[in-house]
């Protein structure tokens, strides 16, 4: 039996017992080359935001030039195209934030209740069919969901069942309809933050007695909280986003939005239509596009940075 | 003998490898306490069959659990054990597919009879899970979440958590830091705090399955200690693959084992042997259960 | 109006569908059915040929033809000087030709009973940017009429449908009063002004004759009787002043280098009575034909 | 060993059996009543909104709408080169956009070491990506290809890059949770092997996650293929009298196509836009349906 | 003094002050095979200690892995031993912020020595874990995979797989369904087939953490017979919580335990004794050991 070859502690490099196996591996230039192809792929998204702020802060920046950004953003009338011009995107901010209230308005308690439904009380061959027909709802292309609240929700649903006095736009109708479309991303998201709570946490409060809908409201919800909130940050966006259904339901008229059955033009729905307008490119009226897309973008951005934070506050890790 | 000495009795035996322990750890103690004679049942099974969809999990039980005893199921994974427990408190409901036959008596009522709220079975008739699985609230919030949501009438919640904590042997290590995430305490600590948290609603019974498996020694030692403490108030029923633990804290043992089906290959759980846990280790009537006491099993 | 329907062959000279090459166009949405209507029926003579029609609006579509990106740009207005200045400095020379006219059509609820011809001052009165506030209801326009609330629907802003509109009523591009709805789809404003019994609009003639059970179509008075909008007034210039013609510009150099788009734009205007008659528009009068044909001739000469 | 129990019972230990389950209580049942309608509301929406597109459209649901061209003539429209052009620039987006995210999910979720302050940023990129309204991705994408120098916008290609980078993100993060998905232990035991990195994702990781991923990604295109807005800002077309044959080739898409018919003066031509509609929707519940059937299909139980 | 000297000699003569328990299980047979003397180092921790973040998570671990020979690592919960076991072969290079200073000597060469490469390093140090971990494929491929992506030169593969699993005792229950998926087999099979997958690319020592934690006593009976069989052509070190299994299959046994910081309550892993493992349980020199061993720790 051999002795134990012993180290002095400290010593610099020990040599390698003779034949010893070699520990030295074989090059790998694929590992190498594709590592750094995978760095470059995710190193692109940084290229895409850079991408965005190049577009939109070259025209407005010349916007700006013209028009002062304070002007700009406490301003209460929109009329770029008027001969009496006036460069206050109030208006547009207002319709853009009464469309999203109303959409959140209907998509959080019903997206989170078809949610809770979903991942307590369905049988889980219930819940594999209605989630993905739930799921189709967010599929539907937005044109469709417009031309829907034109047709039927304003004409048929507010003023026909509802005795709403709503006109053929309205931000009402264009905000319900944003909410059904955002209810497929709440109630999934919801849902899925819902299933990752673990069951034990339902079986403990089961065992004290509890029913299923305080299990629900004082176990689950807490504990997936995070998720919930990063799910309606996500409809929050989705909502300040849309286009579509606002471009063709919410009107066009510019005007400081204090009353849903009133028409309003929303941020998005001005860029679509002053995109595809008649206005001479590299005009003033046409450089606004890009102030509000700017608007836009910076907007979203700080709804996330918030949400980013709030869902970091609510992590649970089990 | 007190407790402690009962606990801290070796449990540790000779076991030398692929040799059968020469004596079976000894439980001699017990028998001061409770008697061959058949326990008052706060709860019994009688003729209880759990299925899963149409597969059969066990079969035919028939056991009581003695009023302030401690009853240890043991046997093989996958002979039925926590099946059993779950059918206790109705804690099967809310398995998929899960079907309960027979009846499981409480005090002589038949928890699945007509009008019986499982909700109101699962408060009397607490449970304590394999993983410690307090909630994501603070300490208190654990405590006091029984006592909220089943609605007792309390003066002082206070008062009932430091009172309950104390009987869990926990108040001594939380008491600065109630309000803090119960995450932040020890595997073991979390698990007495899920005791606890059962012992806040004054259940009549705990079941408690695999209680310290996930636990290291000292932890386990801890919440084995916490046991016979509670027996004094409490009927506990506990399921454990470590058979030093049944021979130090249990009362009575039941052995259960699977048996398969020739044709199917299924495999039913069935109760082989039930009786004083000095017997069960000592002198067990059926071979099987011996065979599984020395580890000659299979 | 010239409207029809039923297909009529195609005139013009057939070479057997040889050619094969791209037209490519874009602009006004406005004048965009004139040339979808005119590949759809170049497309039966020559079937090689592929014909694209994008909708950026007139100002992309010229942003985009002075960069010499396209063969054709629609517009619904003349070109800007600065538009102008753009081609010039891009080298881009182009020819202008008026492919049919429109009239933009006034219309009331069907329940006003009140006006079957409306003057210029009136409109004037209605529309101008003074009135924001202060005309709200029929009876101030004229006190005969009844105090019903004015509800105004018109094109959208960013559209040269209304540039034309506010310059032809109050004589300055966008000097109308803001308190109207605008929209880019003719169609909905024909649902805002059947809808609303005080409702009035304005949109392009074809909107108006296709939706004649929802709408009434008013008759203009410019000071020398009222005249209701037809191809025929229009043509002849007494619909006076919504009558307005529409354009399409077109690349010389790709004229003359490209045969798919000569001959595209050869069969455009040969054909386009047929033409405008399947995109609800009105044809050319005879004299407009010829000076176009007259355009295109001195290109390639 | 079964005693028949003689127990007196005290009324604390007595279980009330009146049926009255807490379970059932005024408020529970109110509670489940409301999620129940959540989850109606939002399926009854779904079905009126097809079903009055039906309405609307099915007159026109025909062959025509299959094979015929564009026309100003709404007897004879149809959507041929729209329905091609979709395939197309969904087929393109796929190719740009399904590699590049798996790639970039790859490297944050495999090999980005979380704590350096570049890897954060681009993760909080990315999630910002996901969230910013798609008519900045046309505005983008206009830019984009300006920089290329590419004149005409409206080609394939062109709206393949808007809507690529417009799912970018989306792919990022689905991919990135299917691969979470996978145990750690799965890693382990095959980097314990000796498998390099690479290895362990190609042949354990990304196998294990391919269920995961492809429901995230056919989602995701889905959403891509009822897109309008991002296609407009390229100037898309209204009117294509051919197939588009090529990435270079001008096109269509069935939400454009729909859009632009809307426009028109003639009733019909918004019919033909309902039962274009319809057959987008119809387009898409069969996309969303295979994603059902691969995540059912292969979804693992570890 | 040299480190060696430091764990295989403790204290020596400091006499332990009470007497050892007469229960300790025995292990006297292993004596026949192993001596007192320092075991052949195949590996060797030389004064090793790991950081997690800032926080040390053991400290100062000399210890030698003789050769063809099992080594217990035993210990409470949270002591450094699986922090220990991952740092024999790098595997805590995938753990974020851990950090291993000391040597760790393979046949007397540093593995982490500059110009080693950790992926060569693993293939030669194997690891089983606490859950049987197959991949999502067949048996044949959970075992063939390891020679091919280490891209080992094997002339049949199929006789590759079928030795390998006739070595890990698993040919026989496994033969006819080897393209079956690996997720129908038992647990205790799956563990069998994750030591054949490690087996298979012929590594020089083994690291098992808990293999048999998530099985039955049936299954734990097998894995031990397997490991005992394959010692006599690898080096294995495993990590046990089950101190019956030390002492019925390791040849050495090192006793870890926990430090707790006075003031800043860390606890850091020491290594408190390393020797025979008949030494270990029946006379161990520390009296930490002892109550360990014992149960009276704490
Ligand atoms: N939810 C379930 N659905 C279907 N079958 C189940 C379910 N739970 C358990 N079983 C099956 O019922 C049998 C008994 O399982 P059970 O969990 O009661 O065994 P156990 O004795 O507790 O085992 P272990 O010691 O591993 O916990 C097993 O065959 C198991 O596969
Ligand atoms: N990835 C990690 N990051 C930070 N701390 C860790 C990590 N892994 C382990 N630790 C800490 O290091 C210490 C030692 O952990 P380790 O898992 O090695 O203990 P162990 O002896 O294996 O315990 P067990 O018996 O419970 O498996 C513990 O305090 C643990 O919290
Ligand atoms: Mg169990
Ligand atoms: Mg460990």
């Amino acid at each position: 039996m051999t002795t134990l070859r012993t180290t002095p502690a400290g010593a610099a490099t020990t040599p390698p017992l003779p034949g010893a196996p070699s520990l030295t591996g074989r090059p790998r230039p694929l590992e190498t080359v594709v590592r750094w192809i995978l760095r470059a792929a995710a190193a692109l998204s940084v290229v895409i935001t850079i991408g965005i702020v190049i577009s939109l802060l070259g025209p407005a920046l010349a916007f700006f030039r013209e028009v002062p950004v304070l002007d700009f953003l406490t301003g209460t009338r929109w009329a770029p195209q008027f001969a009496d011009k006036s460069f206050g995107v109030l208006p547009l901010v207002t319709a853009t934030a009464w469309t999203t209230f109303i959409a959140l308005l209907v998509a959080v308690p019903f997206g989170l209740g078809a949610a809770i439904y979903l991942a307590e009380y369905a049988r889980p061959g219930v819940r594999r069919t209605l989630k993905p027909i739930l799921e189709l709802l967010a599929g539907v292309p937005t044109v469709v969901f417009g031309f829907f609240a034109l047709s039927f929700v304003a004409p048929v649903l507010l003023r026909g069942l509802l005795g709403i006095q709503v006109g053929t736009f309205s931000i009402l109708a264009a905000g319900l309809v944003m909410g059904f479309m955002i209810i497929p991303t709440i109630a999934s998201l919801s849902e899925d933050a819902m299933t990752a709570v673990p069951q034990a946490l339902r079986q403990g409060s089961a065992a004290l007695g509890a029913n299923r809908m305080q299990t629900t409201l004082r176990v689950v919800l807490p504990a997936a909280l995070s998720g919930i909130v990063a799910a309606v940050v996500l409809g929050i966006s989705r909502a300040i986003g849309e286009t579509m259904i606002v471009a063709i339901a919410a009107g066009a008229r510019p005007q400081m939005v204090t009353d849903p059955t009133m028409e309003g033009a929303t941020m998005t729905g001005f860029i679509a239509r002053m995109a595809l307008g008649d206005s001479r490119i590299g005009s003033l009226q046409y450089n606004t596009l890009f102030a509000v897309g700017l608007l836009l973008f910076v907007l979203t951005l700080a709804v996330n940075l918030v949400a980013i934070q709030l869902v970091r506050r609510f992590r649970q890790e089990y | 003998m007190n407790p402690t000495d009962r606990t801290l009795e070796p449990s540790v035996k000779e076991a030398p490898a692929h040799a059968a322990p020469t004596t079976a750890p000894s439980a001699r103690w017990r028998e001061e306490r409770v008697t061959k004679d058949a326990p008052t049942p706060v709860l019994e099974c009688v003729d209880v069959d759990v299925r899963y969809g149409g597969f059969v999990a066990v079969r035919d039980v028939s056991l009581p659990f003695g009023h302030n005893e401690i009853t240890a199921l043991i046997g093989p994974s996958g002979c039925g054990k926590s099946t059993i427990l779950r059918s206790l408190n109705r804690m099967n409901d809310l398995v998929d597919g899960a079907r309960v036959d027979g009846k499981v008596q409480y005090w002589g009522q038949d928890i699945y009879g007509p009008g019986v709220d499982p909700i109101e079975v699962r408060r009397r008739i607490g449970m304590v899970f394999q993983k410690p699985n307090p909630f994501p609230k603070s300490i208190y919030d654990n405590v006091a979440y029984g006592p909220r949501v089943t609605g007792m009438d309390v003066d002082s919640m206070d008062d009932l958590v430091e009172q309950t904590l104390r009987r869990a042997a926990l108040w001594d290590e939380v008491k600065d830091k109630l309000k803090q995430s119960a995450y932040g305490l020890s595997g073991g600590q979390q698990q007495r705090l899920c005791i606890a948290r059962t012992i806040a609603v004054e259940p009549d019974v705990i079941l408690m399955d695999e209680p310290c498996s996930a636990l290291d020694p000292i932890a386990t030692l801890r919440i084995e200690e916490l046991m016979v403490e509670l027996r004094d108030r409490y009927t506990i029923v506990i399921v454990t693959h470590n058979m030093q633990q049944a021979a130090r804290i249990a009362d009575r043992t039941a052995f259960f084992t699977a048996d398969v089906d020739e044709t199917s290959g299924d495999r039913t759980g069935v109760l082989v042997e039930f009786d004083l846990t000095s017997k069960i280790f000592e002198n067990p009537s059926d071979s099987r259960t011996e065979d599984y006491i020395t580890g000659r099993f299979g | 109006g010239g409207q029809d329907n039923t297909s009529a062959a195609p005139s013009g000279e057939s070479d057997g569908g040889s050619l094969s090459g791209q037209v490519v166009i874009d602009g006004s949405s406005t004048v965009e059915p004139l040339s979808s209507a005119a590949a759809t029926l170049f497309r039966d003579v020559e079937p090689g040929v592929n014909v694209t029609v994008a909708t950026s609006g007139t100002g992309g579509g010229f942003k985009r033809f002075c960069a010499d990106e396209t063969d054709i740009s629609d517009a619904s207005r003349p070109i800007k000087d600065e538009e102008a200045a753009e081609c010039e400095a891009n080298g881009v020379e182009y020819t202008e030709i008026v492919i049919a006219n429109d009239g933009l059509s006034v219309v009331v609820n069907p329940e006003n009973d009140w006006i079957d011809c409306i003057t210029v001052e009136q409109l004037g009165t209605i529309w101008s940017p003074e009135s924001e506030g202060t005309v709200m209801s029929w009876a101030d326009v004229d006190p005969s009429f009844p105090d019903e609330p004015l509800e105004l629907y018109g094109a959208g802003t960013d559209s040269g449908t209304f540039d034309y509109f506010t310059d032809a009523v109050n004589g300055e591009e966008g000097a109308v009063r803001t308190d109207y709805t605008p929209s880019e789809d003719d169609n909905l404003t024909v649902q805002g002004v059947s809808g609303a019994v005080g409702g009035m609009g304005f949109f392009g003639l074809s909107y108006a004759e296709e939706n004649a059970d929802s709408v009434k179509l008013l008759e203009v008075d410019n000071g020398a009787g009222c005249v209701s909008p037809t191809s025929e007034t229009v043509q002849d210039g007494s619909y006076e002043p919504l009558g307005r013609p529409l354009f399409i510009y077109v690349n010389n150099a790709k004229y003359a280098e490209n045969a798919a788009l000569r001959a595209f734009v050869d069969f455009y205007l040969e054909n386009e009575e047929q033409i405008a008659a399947d995109a609800l528009f009105i044809d050319l009068t005879e004299e407009q034909a010829k000076t176009a044909q007259d355009e295109l001739a001195s290109l390639v000469g | 060993m079964t005693t028949t129990t003689t127990t007196t019972t005290t009324p604390h230990q007595r279980l009330a059996t009146d049926g009255r389950s807490r379970e059932r209580n005024p408020r529970s049942v109110i509670f489940l009543v409301a999620l129940w309608l959540s989850l109606f509301i939002a399926l009854l929406t779904l079905l009126t909104l097809i079903v009055s597109t039906f309405i609307d459209g099915a007159g026109r649901l025909d062959s025509r709408l299959f094979t015929e061209f564009p026309s100003s003539r709404p007897q004879q429209a149809g959507a041929r080169p729209a329905i091609l052009g979709s395939l197309w620039v969904i087929g393109t987006t796929a190719v740009l956009a399904i590699p590049l995210g798996i790639a970039a999910a790859v490297h944050l979720e495999e090999f980005a070491d979380r704590h350096s302050r570049f890897n954060r940023f681009v993760e909080v990129n990315i999630q910002n990506l996901a969230a910013i309204p798609s008519i900045i991705y046309g505005m983008l994408a206009v830019g984009f290809l300006g920089l290329l120098g590419v004149a005409n916008k409206n080609i394939v290609i062109g709206g393949a890059v808007a809507l690529a980078l417009l799912i970018l993100p989306v792919v990022i993060i689905s991919t990135r949770e299917a691969l979470r998905a996978v145990p750690r232990e799965l890693r382990q035991g095959s980097l314990a092997l000796g498998a390099t990195g690479l290895q362990t994702t190609w042949r354990i990781t990304l196998p294990a996650a391919i269920p995961g991923i492809s429901t995230g990604t056919i989602l995701a295109l889905s959403r891509a293929l009822g897109e309008a807005a991002p296609l407009l800002l390229l100037g898309a077309l209204v009117f294509v009298s051919f197939d588009p044959n090529g990435l270079l080739s001008g096109f269509t898409t069935m939400p454009i196509q729909i859009f632009g018919w809307t426009n028109n003066p003639q009733a019909e031509f918004r019919e033909l836009a309902a039962a274009a509609s319809l057959l987008l929707v119809g387009i898409l519940l069969a996309m969303n349906a295979l994603a059902i059937v691969i995540r059912n299909r292969y979804q693992r139980r570890w």
